[in-house]
């Protein structure tokens, strides 16, 4: 029974780890409608950038912040460069674009700053917070908690006068411009924003494996995230990461002596496969209305 | 003359973590032979190098390539690429070499005359692990917990510690963690609850400095962690002092005195001729790519001593006339034979105090019956499938 | 077999909460061309959809002939000799004005890889064949100079020619027009009429037309159905339906010029 | 002194298609002025051109001037001309579909003021009392008639001085086409608000507005005030349909040219 | 110029049809033939081996995919899946004894039925789901290679392909390898075009244009995407067995990861959707042109013309991959198809500038 709860706990805060990168992705397709698959390697620039920044020696604190300047800023540039040609084309084009920089992000920043794993300190303490027989690991904590945070605050930007702007983007460029809206700042914002939901998820989970380039495969589990959870949906994230992270646990934690092989990539892949099957949208996506 | 070697490596995928430092040790000793002569009769060598990104196709142009550029010594620093490679090889008469990677059995010279492991296969090293456990704390009744990475690598160490455990009378069990192994709280939870006395940690790249992590979170002692081969100083640097006690299993030695990284300093580094980031210099992984080309270097110079110039055969011949070479104390002495070409399989067991490597065993080669068994074996059935 | 083309019986059509169709009847005749009429959200474009079968009712029947349709998939329903355009012109963007009209003809091959990777002579004959049918509808609705251009880059006058051309090519029973002339102008629609009553002599065809110009109702139909939030508010001969005070309030509004 | 001047605006699609040539219209300070022409005659791309939304659908003004008040707007971006007061309702409607009706005015409000913000909703929803009804449905769901006069309320709450509409009362029923047309005409009246007209149904058209321009494969073809157009025969023959009502069943397979192409 | 448009008229339905309308097409299509037949004569083994052969078995591949994404509309990112289950199918069937024309047949018959279920699977969805949607299947095929034992052959996931002969020719030397490879590009090539041009084909068009506009003039969308996903799987598990037994003479499960499926979505795009001469131009750039420029900045940094380290040299061929399909997505979304249409037209018109359309 502890270990089952243990499971759960170490489970869903993992799938919360998660949800950072999730939140990106998510950030991005509800206000451009862009399906960026290249959240994952944003989230391994974003990890480089906090360790690049501390290695001239500036405080957790500061590095944070300033890392999250420069990912703002990166994010701005890309909508500049890329995205901005983008808008209108089909669905394959946009999804191909991001691959593009996905594979061109984690060609060039390793290649820049090196491919060995790159330490990041955040000063959290190793030992676990134990309850009982449950052992929970603090970073994860702390990262569940932050994403709760950084959820909350996307919720209630987007009911916000700038965040209903940005969801009108993504519904229609062309009608947006229109009315006066500027497609383009509000789709570099939404880049900007999630650049800063990289810096944390960069740092997090860099925090824990180092930063290298897999840190850009953190996109596949965030990518049944936002399936489960809706595309488009804030709230989505949350519930969608828990799911994942507990299914992705609590599973294999008890699969895994039979089947042999570790199956949480099946677990994920299955949970995206059957969430398209029974409910593409996810659970609080947003259908796509067609008239005939 | 100039010697061409291919070093068709992995930089971009799957074993980034490594072959940067390991290149570049490989670059600068290379460099080293050229500055001060080694091949003699004026002779050079010379790397070619290329990424393949852990592609087989990208491996077999790169192949072509530099078999056509007259290279005759290849490493692919990769399982994958050299397992598309290897037939082709063996027609060609190229040697291959699969240091720390590719197959164990390869080491079977009758079976596979072109391919040279070279040193300790994964089946040795974690003979050498278990031994290593006999010796500091006993094994009878002990439980053993393997946490590896789920994939054909992660599941090398199995048969070897299956045959041990009968031996020796203790008790293990595996714990599959998912690739990469950026998480492995759910492995590690389990770990746990089965109280083991040895960890063996089996793994690559982040994962091991998760596993290290996840398990002194589980209140695992470092000191109860052994490791596979791949835990080095990046590995340290990304846990933090925790590491401290953590032990790993290493092919050759680590840091910076010792002669031939000294004269690398001087000659190379301090020339201005190095090939990367000075600070990686004496690193576990820059010293394994040192020694890889020592041997290799040595083998070319045995095999023009039967005329020039150099060709696969040759060379081959010139590794199976290697005996009792260690790279001026860098490595365990190693002898090829035409069966044997892992070289003895020596190795030792080191543990981290915090700044460096410091070893804890001898050189010596751990179960070598039964490790030469299991290669038969199993160059056996590949023979028998070809 | 009765002479009613097409009937519906009590149709009830809901989406979540709306109820889209109340009990809507009607009996289409054959050869006639039948009115639909009603303000915007009446539910029109939802009972034409019931009886192409993308929105199958979820109350009463729907008869093709005598034969039930309702519940059928709408290609199955197409493959019965119901053929329709809609209201926002559905072409098949990456094809040429030919192929666009040749798809009219899908229902008459039998689409088969083997046979198109070979591409053998009895297909090339099938081709051929079907061709030739199409060339006939072409001419008919005066499509030749346009027959090579790529869909998208015609007028939208012309794309609803295509579309129905592509209707016509499948020799339907009953045609199903959902406002074939929305954003047309006077010229315009004098064409669109004189192809719809060309084509229905030529082929005698039951039609069924959804419109908003009401001088086009008025001249095209025989009888008029007038949906008002999914219900039935009048029925009959064209000029009388229309003249109802309820379809008047509703509907048409009093007439702008009272002279 | 016009408000909008275009002079021999030239639009290419594509870099090869040229869709209007040389076109030139004016539009006066709270004048309604309409444009009308057949089907791909050129009249959404003139009103593309002068809201800047051709980019999109990669066309481009190469040659010409399109001035609003005093100002050149040629290189403005399209939400800096709609801060200066130009707005264009587009063919079709397109409003936010996955947006209520509240939040598609709240995305077209420019301003900060929250005041103003509910002054401004206020007077569209005393415009068209039926969006209140839907207020809570997605706009996706709306009928096309609430639809269109969502399109135009959003348009409103941008405070614009002159408003396009291209086409407003496509598939609408013929009560509705009353409706906007009267509601049009009423904004247009009470704020003085210069309203460009582009529209198929000539003879509601040339009611309200008080001039008129006829556009044909890209070029103005005819222009001047409404009642002179409606006089005019070949007017009345290919857009008011002759005299009074066509005899639709007995119209002629093949008709005169038209006499400005000649 | 090469092109004479004049004195070439239709004079019936069927010759409007043609594969190639134009003479001069004929001729060139002929030649080009002749030239790729003749090959192993001129071309060295190094280049033969290594760059033309991939480019023929990926441009196989590329066709195979192109069907589905180009002409159906359906995306597909696990496409390497699908070749890696006719690969490894072929394999086990050859060594069970099952003679190797047969085994290629019985491996795409096994790819097809395969793909289909996972693509009838997602047939409820499009664009962005789909994609996710065979995203996941990718990962799963992938788990079942690595993890099933009786599939990869165990730990070293290793597999080689036996000798084989087709038509009682072995399929050993380098020569004979390309042969088969090129035979069975051209065939798809031949029926690619052929599918084009016919009801099956226009119904494919007409699911990816407008799916209910389809299914109102009686094509059954569900059975038009099916048998896609089985004709293009098809195409697919054979084009991976010939990859296997051609060009890798091994198989591993890495030879068919994600990110090649990423690769051929890329060869289909940059090529051009739906698009032969795509398939063929895109195969071809997408393999060769970050093997060119990388050995072209390599051959400089060692002439110490341009200082980069290793490590960046070693992750250029990644960004020049990445920056080629993010060049080729904004510059020319419509691939090397469209470039080449349009020079084909200049031509076509010289001496005048412009098409009439
Ligand atoms: N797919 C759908 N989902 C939900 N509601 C729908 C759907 N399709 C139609 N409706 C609703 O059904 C009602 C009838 O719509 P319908 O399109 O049939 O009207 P219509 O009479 O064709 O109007 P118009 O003249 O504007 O075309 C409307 O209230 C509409 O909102
Ligand atoms: N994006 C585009 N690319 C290429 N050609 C275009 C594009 N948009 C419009 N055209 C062409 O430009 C011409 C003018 O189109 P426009 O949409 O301005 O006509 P319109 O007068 O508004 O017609 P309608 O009454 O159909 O709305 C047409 O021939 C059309 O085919
Ligand atoms: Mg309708
Ligand atoms: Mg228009």
């Amino acid at each position: 029974m502890a270990y089952f709860l243990e499971l759960l706990i170490s489970g869903a805060l993992t799938g919360l780890m998660y949800s950072l990168v999730a939140l990106g992705f998510v950030l991005i397709y509800k206000s451009a409608g862009v399906p960026n698959l290249a959240q994952g390697a944003l989230v391994m620039t974003a990890g480089y950038a906090v360790w690049l920044v501390m290695a001239w020696g500036l405080h957790v604190w500061i590095a944070i912040p300033l890392a999250a300047a420069i990912m703002f800023g990166f994010g701005l540039v890309v909508e500049r460069l890329l995205l901005r040609r983008m808008v209108g084309q089909p669905v394959i084009m946009v999804v191909m674009l991001t691959l593009g920089l996905e594979i061109l992000l984690r060609g060039m920043v390793p290649g820049i700053l090196g491919s060995t794993p790159k330490p990041i300190d955040l000063g959290i303490d190793f030992a676990p917070i134990i309850i009982g027989d449950v052992f929970i690991n603090r970073t994860s904590l702390y990262g569940g908690i932050i994403a709760l945070a950084l959820v909350g605050a996307s919720l209630l930007f987007f009911r916000t006068r700038t965040g209903t702007k940005l969801r009108a983007v993504s519904d229609d460029h062309v009608s947006s411009w229109a009315v006066g809206i500027s497609v383009e700042r509000a789709i570099g914002i939404s880049w900007g924003l999630a650049g800063i939901a990289a810096v944390v998820a960069g740092a997090l989970w860099g925090s824990s494996q180092g930063v290298d380039w897999t840190l850009s495969a953190l996109l596949f589990p965030a990518v049944a995230v936002v399936i489960l959870g809706g595309v488009d949906s804030v709230p989505g994230v949350l519930v969608g990461g828990i799911l994942v992270g507990v299914l992705g646990t609590v599973i294999p934690g008890y699969l895994d002596s039979f089947a042999g092989g570790s199956t949480r990539d099946v677990v994920t892949s299955l949970i995206i496969l059957l969430t398209i099957m029974v409910r593409p949208f996810g659970i609080f996506g947003r259908e796509d209305i067609e008239r005939i | 003359e100039d010697v061409k070697f291919g070093l068709l490596q992995d930089f971009t995928a799957v074993y980034t973590f490594v072959t940067g430092q390991y290149n570049q040790g490989q670059q600068d000793y290379l460099a080293l032979v050229n500055a001060e002569g080694t091949l003699g009769d004026g002779n050079t060598v010379t790397a070619i190098v290329r990424d393949t990104g852990n592609q087989p196709q990208r491996g077999i142009e790169a192949y072509n390539r530099a078999k056509e550029e007259g290279a005759v010594l290849f490493d692919f620093l990769s399982t994958p690429v050299s397992a598309a490679i290897l037939d082709q090889a063996q027609a060609d008469k190229n040697v291959v070499i699969t240091p720390a990677h590719g197959r164990g059995d390869a080491s079977d010279g009758t079976v596979f005359p072109y391919v040279f492991p070279m040193f300790a296969t994964y089946w040795a090293q974690a003979a050498a692990l278990i031994e290593h456990m006999k010796e500091t704390g006993g094994l009878e009744g002990k439980k053993i917990a393997i946490v590896h990475i789920d994939s054909p690598f992660g599941r090398e160490p199995g048969p070897i510690l299956q045959a041990l455990s009968e031996q020796e009378k203790f008790e293990f069990q595996a714990f599959p963690y998912a690739s990469p192994g950026n998480e492995q709280s759910a492995a590690w939870s389990e770990v746990r609850r089965y109280r083991p006395d040895y960890v063996l940690i089996w793994g690559a790249g982040g994962g091991q400095a998760v596993s290290v992590r996840t398990a002194i979170q589980n209140g695992i002692r470092p000191e109860q962690i052994h490791s596979v081969i791949w835990l080095a100083e990046t590995d340290a640097a990304n846990v933090g002092p925790q590491m401290k006690g953590v032990k790993r299993f290493e092919a050759t030695a680590s840091g910076t005195d010792h002669p031939i990284i000294q004269r690398i300093q001087e000659k190379v580094i301090d020339a201005g001729k190095g090939s990367g980031d000075q600070a990686n210099v004496g690193t576990s992984y820059y010293n394994l790519g040192v020694a890889t080309m020592a041997v290799a270097v040595e083998a070319a110079r045995l095999g023009m001593e039967g005329g020039q110039p150099l060709t696969g055969d040759a060379l081959k011949a010139g590794f199976e006339k290697i005996a009792g070479f260690d790279a001026e104390g860098l490595m365990p002495p190693v002898t090829y034979t035409a069966e044997d070409h892992q070289g003895g399989g020596a190795g030792r067991v080191s543990e981290w105090d915090g700044e460096k490597w410091v070893p804890v065993s001898e050189w010596h080669a751990a179960y070598p019956e039964l490790i030469r068994q299991v290669i038969e074996e199993s160059a056996a059935k590949y023979a028998a499938e070809h | 077999m009765s002479d009613h083309t097409l009937v519906c019986d009590n149709v009830v059509r809901r989406f979540g909460g709306v109820v889209a169709l109340k009990n809507v009847s009607v009996a289409v005749n054959r050869g006639e061309i039948f009115g639909l009429v009603g303000p915007n959200g009446s539910g029109k474009t939802t009972l034409v959809n019931a009886i192409t079968g993308f929105y199958p009712p979820q109350e009463g029947t729907i008869t093709l002939d005598g034969q039930q349709i309702n519940g059928l998939k709408p290609f199955r329903i197409a493959s019965m000799g119901v053929a329709r355009t809609f209201q926002n012109v559905a072409l098949f963007h990456g094809m040429s004005v030919l192929d666009n009209i040749l798809m009219g003809r899908h229902i008459f091959m039998k689409p088969n890889p083997l046979a198109s990777f070979f591409y053998p002579w009895w297909a090339q004959k099938e081709e051929v064949a079907h061709r030739r049918h199409v060339e006939e509808v072409i001419d008919l609705l005066q499509l030749a100079p346009a027959r090579d251009e790529h869909v998208d880059v015609i007028p939208l006058g012309l794309q609803k020619r295509v579309e129905l051309a592509r209707a016509l090519c499948a020799e339907p029973r009953l045609l199903v027009l959902d406002e074939p002339m929305a954003g047309m102008n006077q010229e315009e629609k004098e064409y669109m009429v004189r192809f719809i009553l060309d084509a229905q002599e030529a082929l005698g065809l039951t039609v069924l037309i959804i419109e908003h110009h009401m001088d086009v109702v008025t001249a095209l139909c025989d009888r008029v159905l007038v949906l008002n939030n999914g219900q039935e508010i009048a029925q009959g001969p064209a000029r009388e339906a229309i003249a109802d005070p309820r379809v008047v309030e509703a509907y048409i509004g009093k007439p702008r010029h009272a002279a | 002194m016009p408000a909008l001047v275009l002079e021999n605006v030239e639009v290419i699609y594509d870099k090869v298609f040229l869709a209007i040539k040389g076109v030139s219209l004016e539009v006066g300070e709270g004048e309604m002025v309409a444009l009308l022409g057949s089907n791909g005659a050129g009249k959404s791309t003139t009103l593309k051109s002068i809201s800047g939304l051709l980019g999109p659908e990669r066309g481009l003004v190469t040659r010409g001037e399109i001035r609003w008040g005093d100002r050149s707007i040629l290189n403005m971006g399209a939400p800096e001309r709609v801060a200066g007061g130009l707005v264009h309702v587009l063919e079709g409607r397109r409003i936010f579909g996955h947006l209520t009706p509240d939040e598609n005015l709240v995305a077209a409000y420019r301003g900060r003021s929250v005041a103003r913000f509910n002054e401004l909703r206020e007077q569209v929803y005393a415009y068209f009392p039926r969006l209140r009804e839907r207020i809570k449905s997605k706009a996706g769901y709306l009928s096309g008639g609430e639809q269109q006069m969502l399109a135009i309320g959003r348009a409103l709450m941008t405070e614009p001085r002159l408003i396009m509409l291209d086409e407003p009362s496509l598939g609408l029923s013929p009560l509705l086409v009353q409706e906007i047309f009267g509601i049009i005409g009423e904004i247009n009246a009470r704020e003085g608000l210069s309203v460009l007209l582009v529209e198929q149904n000539a003879a509601a058209t040339l009611d309200i507005v008080s001039r008129a321009y006829l556009i044909e494969q890209g070029q103005v073809v005819m222009s001047g005030a409404a009642e002179v157009l409606k006089s005019n025969p070949d007017v009345q023959d290919f857009y008011l349909g002759g005299a009074e009502h066509t005899d639709y069943r007995n119209v002629k397979h093949y008709r005169r040219r038209k006499r400005w192409l000649a | 110029m090469f092109y004479r448009l004049s004195g070439t008229y239709h004079t019936s339905y069927q010759a409007d049809r043609k594969l190639w309308k134009i003479p001069t097409d004929r001729w060139l299509v002929i030649g080009l033939l002749v030239l790729a037949l003749l090959a192993p004569l001129y071309v060295s083994p190094l280049y033969l081996g290594s760059y033309v052969l991939p480019w023929v078995i990926w441009s196989a591949a590329a066709l195979s995919l192109t069907l589905l994404m180009g002409l159906a509309g359906q995306l597909h990112f696990g496409f390497a899946a699908v070749m890696a289950i006719g690969a490894y199918a072929s394999i086990h069937l050859v060594r069970a004894g099952v003679p190797f024309e047969l085994a290629l047949l019985l491996s795409g018959l096994i790819s097809a039925v395969i793909g289909a279920i996972f693509g009838g699977a997602a047939l409820r969805v499009k664009g962005l789901y789909l994609v996710m949607a065979t995203l996941a299947m990718q990962y799963l095929v992938d788990w079942v290679v690595v993890n099933v034992p009786a599939i990869s052959g165990g730990a070293h996931a290793t597999l080689r392909t036996p000798a084989v002969s087709f038509l009682f020719f072995p399929i050993e030397s380098l020569s004979a390898r390309y042969w088969l490879a090129l035979g069975w590009a051209v065939l798809l090539t031949v029926f690619f075009m052929n599918v084009k041009r016919t009801s099956f084909g226009r119904a494919l068009v007409a699911i990816r244009d407008k799916d209910f506009a389809a299914a109102v003039i009686g094509v059954d969308p569900f059975r038009t995407k099916l048998m896609a996903f089985f004709t293009s799987s098809f195409m697919g598990g054979v084009t991976g067995a010939i990859l296997a037994f051609c060009f890798y003479r091994a198989v591993t499960p890495e030879q068919f990861g994600f990110n090649v499926s990423i690769q051929l979505v890329a060869m289909v795009l940059v090529g051009g959707l739906g698009s032969v001469i795509g398939s063929w131009l895109g195969a071809g750039f997408v393999l060769l042109a970050p093997i060119f420029l990388t050995n072209l900045v390599s051959g400089l940094a060692a002439s110490g013309w341009v200082p980069v380290s290793q490590n960046f040299l070693s992750h250029l061929p990644l960004m020049i991959y990445g920056a080629m399909i993010i060049g080729f997505l904004l510059l020319e979304p419509l691939g090397l198809a469209k470039i080449y249409d349009n020079i084909r037209k200049y031509f076509l018109v010289w001496p005048f500038r412009h098409a009439r359309s």
